[in-house]
């Protein structure tokens, strides 16, 4: 009868469109959300797939390592970075801690109705440059949308898969008595960087996110050859208890010595305001690094020399214990547990 | 008994409000407890609210004693008295 | 940071170390009591016992505004939240206390409740100006250092005509506790607990100055040492305690002449004033019924106290069996001597209020100290 | 001073206990929860590392698949499952479809402030059930609490890997014109047991979801030997929306046969009460197989006999087509297209 | 499925399309209007013109609820969600309908309106029983198959006192558009539109009887058979209308007897006629104001008239100007004469209503039939 | 116009409700709308209503119609003429 038209799709209207149902209902909306703003931006050779899965190549030994992470951050945009770039880092660094060369991303939103979808391209934007700077091209994802009030803007799930090379060995059961505990930077600056943000705080602050992919910096310590045992970053619930986590995986105790713990001294001046203590407070571009004493000089000069660990130190050292205390002496000259952070990080009024 | 902290006033507001700085960190705070606060003084903070001013010469005084410390014989080294 | 960093050198704390070994008496002990949570938990953060010989010991007391509120005042809070529909405010520290049916204000937020974590009482006025459908309740605590923020919400709230927001008072006194401690018989008459002297308020007494711990200096021959709560002004309080005890002295001195004088805030204690009366009883948790005790709000801000507005009135609620909470907030035992410390009461589920911030005495020895149970 | 306690926890109040902020916050709380719910029934040798990532084996040759999906059902439980197996069958699912054989999973939870441990301990059972029926581990997860009213009891994310062997070609981008479209059995089961469990449709039926794992059906397939070309499992917007994506991967068109569909008669009257189509009802366990002509008989007869093929049905033929259109023969006699979902599958009045 | 898939028999609609074929007379055009939406749609999906000779052609009527609705009534509806703050309830077909600004229910629902689909007017009671404190408006729409159920709403509302509940009401009447279009320039005067017959409504039909079609039978010559929804129905009554034409009679026949009858369901209108009155005039989407061809709420229900309860005056709203639906509506025009058919307007991003429920005319051809287009 | 299904009666419940049932589906909705309903009739379902019975003898009979098609000729066939 009639001829037909040219196909033409009003494209999605990024300046005030919402996310509504209809984008994650399986059928045509999500097909363009994802022409249009995942497969744009994040696209590469394995996503351009198009199937249920990405069938990627991999390499001819070693062992695969997988780990996942779900993203709920609130402000979804913070200073030094957004949960994009975050989904990014935060599951990259999982898998390089185990030693492995990280190489694909599998990416899964949960995005609630209303959702700004201006907001939702910066976010993926972000999600884009952090995995194009790492080198990880995210592979595969979902995209499900809940009604208004049963999300939070976006949650984003990534995971990611590596491969450890034959002989390597990293693991929080590895410490033993001897080894000397490293980090790599300053603590707590994610974390303070998002709570300043918050708006009934009343913070003008100049703290900044960490946020940062940790491989490059994982590669160079790796090259050194020195005998590391463990490697962690040490994110939700700060550097204490993470530290709790590898004392009980390892079955020993630690000593930290408070003097040397870097710190920034806004985010000393914000934890002194709330009443927190930055050693659980949160990081997403450091990493706690454990290795025999005798190669504890080479891991810090090492970890000096790249751009990610100028401020790195020596905190502590692993000990003997059956109760596997975490402790510290204290710059003050005494003694105290670092325990496991209890309940939640709650501003403190007395 | 609570969480309270000195910070330095840099600012008047409205209100009698005040902006404090603790090493970088700015925060509003109320000054509806205290009188006579200046820019550049002292004040103690507490859930959002100055509750007094800090006194630099008594604070110079402790910090004075603690350094000497070592020599002290007992006898009242000026502590105040009350 | 200035006026904070100078007062937790280790190198000074050496020294004042050194000069409380060389005055404390090696051929008797010296027992002092820490009134403030804040003085414990510095003790404890710091590891300021470490540095105290071992005929110094510290005795942790009941100054801390979350350990001693009583279960029933935190039912009440709950009450409102679930069963009022209230928009409910709080300190952050309030929410993990125990109340009754194993709750808290933590887990009533997880069942439904819409409970709020403030940083200031102002942000309860600011929450209430903004939801004029929602009825907003400030849950204050705390002792004299927090009154003041509370009075000048109300004042607030009453210049803004809020019909919406109200202040569910919990606020105690400082002295009334105090005078509890030595009232007590294990002090006064079987001396089960040996007080040679009190490490005085750093905050309150800001606002209340030194002058009201006077009397007990005189009626009880006590001596007290006003202390900041930096690690240093701690020690240098004991050092000055450990004098007054050597030189048979019963005074009131101020280590913490920085921020406290005799009077105080004078202009906090008039809004005190205007806003609060005595409340003839009020129960705390660990040392009971206290007469004139706590404060209520005045008649002339009847419209804002919760107690009035809402029917929660105040139910007692005994403590759980186990729990030596009491004993500890009194002085008489320490968290080591609960039965269920560590094992049934740990921070994660706390059963006694001691076990929750990290100033109560028992938080802090889980917290920071439990490596001496083991050594 | 006094000697050591016994070490002891407080078990989880699986009868009362509801999920809070402190079970989110990396501390003590999260690591009860983890160790007596998530270690408690998934645990395997690999999720037992306690690492960040998991380190695991892989095959010496192929190529790795990776798939993702956020599952974000409501209700969380249903006729024939609930949101823990289907968590497992989906994923298994995508990455069994490109040909793979699925070896690990990863899961990341995402819990609302308030969720009944109680429902949470039935989620993760039936999950550690799906997983070991279909032989697919939880190596490694995550777990996140959100506030009350910003989430919806629980997400759980899983993603998988697989690996398909050397020569194995499957996709969405291989249909020719010629080739014969296939259905694993009837249409619609998940989405309406779904459906008709919201109260407010005052339902009783006896749909059941078709939940399961079909990588042993698939195995059947490929062990044929049969030239395969797409395999697919049509969940969100059913098998019309489905056909649809395959149509537009490989440039083709399709045309359906009404008659051949299999529905069940349940399922058609859901339909019909609501004014809903089951060609775009999602399905858990079904499976679409695209395959060379000359198959077609070889593949029908493998999949029926397989359990979960017993209904399977030839529907269409792929034909060249530039407008990608999927049309239908219908069962009256006519013809139409089978389009893409457009918006969201709401019951029509009119 | 018994009484629907005998219905929809192939085998059935081969020997009545060969009847067809053999009454239809080779040598004239037969254009019959369908008025309904679930003609519409039933023709569509099953492909009953696929069964049809070329000489017989159907032309989509205006009986499709969501289509004739103006944007001014979502409008309305948008509003009272949006700056009313009413939980409104609706039927899924009306979420898509497009609105001014770019809204649509849907989109309103995004934007944090609380919008909620219901399966029937009484679920809209239940939620009002259920939040005493929240204003819930049943947006009502329909032909007057749905006005009766939302007369029962009323009355139960009234009936349970309820002081939260009420409804936007735009019920319209289906003689008013057969008139309408009958009168129209292009049927009366011009013969643009050749109409040599109706398929009457099936489930309208069901409630107002036969007997209303009597008129237009009578008063424009013009041959009605009212038929059933399932696809035999349809064609039973093309043959039927064919033979009309055939014969040169204009009667009305009905197809349809399992289910009506001539004078309907007397117990419904008696209910819609307690609950509801002629509107002097309404405005439809694609017909303009059209005289006595809706209802409103009767004086003695004011207070469940949500135009009453709220201040939401009607405002007219024109259409895009590119869109066809009014033409498309009167049989004008057929969904491919639109400009922007199947470009700027797909179902995903209707520009007019005709492209939103799967029973307008642009929504059934692109979803079911535009393959016919590059044929 | 509107979508409505025929559905049979299986179960009468309090307040002019009824259980129908369509291949196994069962649903509850009202009877306000109409009158005499049993147990066993159908009838045509509307937005959770029931709009009115089905005649199963008209329905016979217009089936009939259609099964004869073949061979009808032009008459009125029984169809119901108002
Ligand atoms: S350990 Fe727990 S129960 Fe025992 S006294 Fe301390 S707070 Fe009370
Ligand atoms: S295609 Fe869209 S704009 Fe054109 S007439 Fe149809 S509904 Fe209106
Ligand atoms: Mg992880
Ligand atoms: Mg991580
Ligand atoms: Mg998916
Ligand atoms: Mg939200
Ligand atoms: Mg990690
Ligand atoms: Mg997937
Ligand atoms: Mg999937
Ligand atoms: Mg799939
Ligand atoms: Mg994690
Ligand atoms: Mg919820």
């Amino acid at each position: 009868m009639t001829t037909s038209r040219k196909p033409y799709i009003r494209p999605l209207d990024l300046k005030h469109g919402q996310v509504d149902m209809a984008h994650g209902s399986g059928g045509r909306a999500m097909a363009q959300l994802i022409d249009e703003l995942f497969a744009r931006h994040l696209g590469n050779e394995y996503l351009g797939q198009g199937d249920d899965g990405a069938v990627l190549p991999l390499p001819s030994e070693g062992r695969l390592v997988m780990a996942t992470d779900a993203h709920v951050v609130s402000p979804l945009f913070f200073p030094g970075g957004d949960i994009g770039c975050l989904s990014v880092h935060g599951t990259v660094n999982d898998v390089a801690v185990m030693g492995a060369r990280p190489l694909y991303l599998a990416a899964s939103f949960i995005l609630e109705e209303g959702f700004q979808l201006g907001d939702l391209a910066r976010i993926v934007q972000s999600m884009a440059a952090a995995a194009s700077a790492a080198g990880v091209p995210v592979v595969t994802g979902d995209t499900k949308v809940v009604e208004r009030g049963k999300g939070d803007g976006v949650f984003i799930t990534t995971t990611g898969v590596g491969v450890v090379p034959p002989g390597r060995e990293l693991s929080g059961r590895r410490a033993r008595p001897g080894d000397v505990i490293l980090v790599s930077g300053t603590l707590g600056d994610h974390g303070m960087a998002i709570m300043a943000e918050r708006e009934s705080l009343g913070f003008e602050s100049p703290i900044v996110s960490d946020t940062a992919a940790l491989h490059g910096l994982i590669e160079t310590l790796l090259a050194t050859g020195a005998d590391l045992r463990v490697l962690r970053d040490p994110t939700r619930g700060g550097l204490a208890t993470t530290l709790n986590e590898i004392a009980r995986q390892s079955g020993v105790g630690m000593m930290l010595q408070e003097k040397a713990l870097p710190v920034k001294p806004a985010v000393n001046a914000a934890c002194e305001l709330l009443g927190l203590d930055p050693l659980y407070v949160a990081n997403e571009g450091k990493l706690i690094a454990i290795c025999a004493a005798a190669d504890a000089e080479t891991m810090l000069t090492a970890m000096r020399s790249h751009p990610l660990g100028v401020d790195a130190a020596i905190i502590g050292q692993v000990h003997a214990d059956d109760h596997h205390f975490v402790q510290m002496t204290t710059a003050f000259g005494g003694r105290r547990i670092v325990d496991w952070l209890s309940g939640e990080q709650l501003p403190r009024i007395c | 008994m609570c969480l309270a902290i000195p910070a330095q006033v840099v600012e008047l507001r409205d209100g009698d409000n005040a902006v404090v700085d603790l090493a970088g960190v700015r925060k509003e705070i109320s000054l509806s407890l205290v009188e006579g606060v200046a820019v550049g003084d002292y004040v103690i903070v507490h859930v959002g609210f100055a509750l007094n001013k800090l006194d630099p010469e008594e604070a110079e005084q402790t910090l004075k004693l603690f350094a000497e410390m070592g020599q002290l014989t007992a006898d009242g080294d000026g502590l105040t008295l009350h | 940071m200035k006026y904070i960093d100078e007062f937790r050198d280790g190198d000074v704390a050496q020294k004042i170390a050194a000069s409380i070994r060389a005055e404390a008496d090696p051929t008797r002990n010296y027992h002092f009591m820490e009134f403030c949570g804040g003085h414990t938990h510095a003790i404890s953060r710091y590891g300021v016992s470490d540095l105290l010989p071992a005929n110094v010991r510290m005795i942790h007391g009941p100054g801390c505004p979350v350990c001693v509120l009583p279960i029933g005042r935190v039912d009440q809070a709950i009450r409102l939240a679930l069963d009022e529909g209230v928009t409910l405010c709080t300190y952050g520290d309030c929410l993990r206390v125990p109340a009754s049916d194993s709750l808290s204000l933590l887990k009533a937020k997880a069942k439904g409740g819409d409970i709020r974590m403030v940083y200031s009482s102002a942000d309860a006025v600011t929450l209430a100006q903004k939801n004029p459908d929602k009825q907003v309740v400030f849950f204050a605590i705390g002792f004299e250092t927090t009154t003041p923020p509370t009075a000048v919400a109300i004042k607030q709230a009453a210049a803004l005509g809020l019909k919406n927001f109200s202040v569910l008072c919990c606020h105690v006194l400082t002295p009334s506790a105090i005078s509890s401690i030595l009232e007590s018989p294990e002090v006064r008459q079987w001396g089960t607990v040996p007080l040679d002297g009190f490490v005085g308020p750093a905050h309150v007494s800001t606002i209340i100055g030194s002058r009201p711990y006077e009397f007990f200096a005189e009626e009880y021959r006590k001596p007290v040492v006003i202390a900041g709560f930096e690690p240093l002004d701690v020690m240098q309080a004991i050092r000055m305690l450990i004098r007054q005890v050597n030189e048979g002295r019963a005074e009131v001195e101020n280590e913490f002449s920085r921020a406290v004088d005799r009077d105080g805030n004078l202009k906090a204690q008039a809004l005190v004033a205007e806003v609060f009366e005595m409340r003839k009883h009020f129960e705390w948790r660990g040392l009971n019924v206290l007469p004139y005790s706590a404060l209520r709000i005045r008649g002339t801000f009847a419209e804002f106290d919760a107690e009035k507005r809402f029917p929660v009135t105040y139910a007692s609620v005994a403590d759980h069996k186990a729990c030596e909470c009491g004993a500890i907030l009194r002085g008489v035992k320490r968290p080591q001597d609960c039965k269920i410390f560590g094992t049934v009461c740990t921070p994660e589920n706390s059963v006694g209020s001691c076990m929750v911030s990290s100033e109560g005495a028992c938080a802090a020895h889980y917290t920071y100290g439990r490596y001496k149970d083991v050594a």
